[in-house]
């Protein structure tokens, strides 16, 4: 089965994105297929490494690539919200901007889809 | 990539109009998915129905325009239906306030809304 | 001052009489509710920012609030020794 | 009469940022004196400029830089806040890193506080 | 699945039998309401996230509901053919 | 800096226990207004009392441990005053839930609240 997760909100403002990224990692470990996980709105933030995070809780760019490289899942940026948000150049290492076509046409393909 | 002819996507939209601070956060989505030629069934939620209204000037708030836009969907779609939906309590609201929506609404209650949803093949909250 | 119609009602809960109400951005949309002052003391007086209920697409004219532009707002500001945020 | 604004929001989640800034500019008419527009949680992303912008609507970081250099406002922020959330060498030009003692301190010689 | 103690209700009343209802984040906090289960239809299942629960400290055992690990909460999501959000 | 003696600060906060990811957001204006010997007035508004109640692992949820810290306010003022405020109701359905706050807290409807913040040199909304 496959599914997309679909991350709305900026990395510390609400707990939604953690939320996203358990469910992320409990799908890889039951063994779905996370087809991707598409940042939208200030999602997007996501991409940006903060140089510290409160202890215990994770610094969230790098989980995420961490949880792209165990298991496959592509991270993409919506390309509109992106270039609203963030500076040129910034470093968005392990995270793809894309448009929202792509995000319908994953949306399409997967069996399940989630919006945090 | 081609939409599958018969495949029917349900939006669901739960911001009202400047909830975000650009217009286009949702409609962008329903836009494509309609230039796509996607059945869709857009569902408003509570006040989010507000997006469907005339406004005045936005300049003055420092906002974006765009609202308007969402009267320009059906003549997107070649062959595919729109439907959308909204919150009846909320529709008579804006009836006594005398406004109107940009595009024709069914209204419909909570359950009734619901029991759309089902038959779409996706919903994608936005 | 509240911008969320969804926070107005615990807002209006701590206003006293000499209290002024300002609604802005999303929260001017509460205006469509009939009963929406039902829980203001009296002796409030409730502010819209013209420019916001503009752009919400509220114009109508009530005696139960006054539409002020964004310099009244600063007046006001002025005149209150205290201003706290519903949002 | 010293004024300080406090912005909590971040640009494009919500219209609040805006607000401030449409205060702040009103302030400044009037002829308040704006001691400063302090950034805290996710209002420091109002320091990142984006690439692009919806019509009608100003680029935010360079919408405070203007208002700052027409009243003489100090536009800080809040240094918790930004570490955890914006990369280390963002160009934050027109932006200061502070505490919140500072916050503090300003809000006891201003004699208003607004926060959005 | 509601995040939102606020959006809890709104949610709840486009529920219908055979639905499952999980909730997250600080919506758990909505099990303190004696009363926030009245407009739900009966067949619907209410999970909680166990984690979310524990960390804000709300253990209590109910048969209203039932607490669920992150791997009970991907079942459900296979389960389901949709999945909505009210956050 | 240092405090004017008799200044009395009033901290408004909005924002249940992980509303925000980090459980420090609010905690820590309060614990350095507490060093700073301010005279202090906190009014939790409706569930943001829930910062203040026990509760269990965090760790499993990803989210940072922190807000016990609380209850070392009073144990950082000198000689200032420390008064917390939040609403009766929610009060009552923590006592009805055997939870207790870790803080000594005065229940108070919104009016009762309103009339202490007036007392207050400055209101800071958090």
């Amino acid at each position: 089965m496959k599914c997309l997760i679909i991350v709305n909100e900026s990395p510390w403002q609400t707990a939604l994105s953690l939320s996203a990224l358990r469910f992320g990692r409990a799908c890889d470990s039951a063994g779905l297929q996370i087809a991707a996980v598409f940042f939208r709105e200030d999602g997007v933030y996501n991409a940006l490494a903060g140089t510290v995070a409160d202890a215990g809780t994770p610094q969230l760019s790098a989980a995420w690539r961490e949880l792209a490289a165990r298991s496959g899942a592509r991270l993409l940026l919506c390309s509109a919200s992106s270039q609203r948000r963030l500076p040129a150049g910034s470093d968005l290492a392990g995270f793809q901007q894309t448009g929202l076509a792509d995000m319908l046409e994953l949306m399409q393909l997967s069996d399940r889809v989630i919006s945090f | 990539m081609s939409a599958m002819p018969a495949f029917r996507l349900g939006l669901i939209v739960h911001s009202t109009a400047y909830a975000q601070r650009s217009a286009r956060t949702q409609l962008d989505v329903a836009l494509l998915a309609a230039t796509l030629d996607f059945n869709l069934h857009i569902y408003f939620m509570g006040n989010a129905v507000l997006q469907l209204i005339k406004r005045g000037d936005t300049a003055a708030a420092l906002l974006p325009a765009g609202y308007r836009a969402w009267a320009s969907l059906p003549g997107l779609l070649e062959q595919a239906e729109l439907k959308v939906f909204a919150d009846v309590a909320c529709l008579e609201r804006l009836r006594r306030n005398g406004q109107e929506t940009c595009l024709p609404v069914h209204a419909c209650s909570a359950f009734e809304m619901r029991q759309q949803m089902v038959h779409c093949d996706r919903l994608l909250t936005l | 001052m509240s911008a969320d119609p969804g926070k107005v009602q615990a807002c209006l809960a701590h206003c006293a009489a000499g209290d002024s109400l300002v609604l802005l951005n999303t929260a001017v949309s509460i205006l469509l509710e009939q009963d929406w002052k039902l829980a203001l003391e009296t002796g409030v007086a409730v502010y819209v920012l013209a420019d916001d209920a503009a752009a919400q697409g509220f114009t109508q004219q009530s005696t139960a609030w006054k539409f002020i532009d964004d310099s009244a707002w600063v007046e006001l500001f002025q005149r209150h020794r205290h201003c706290l945020s519903w949002k």
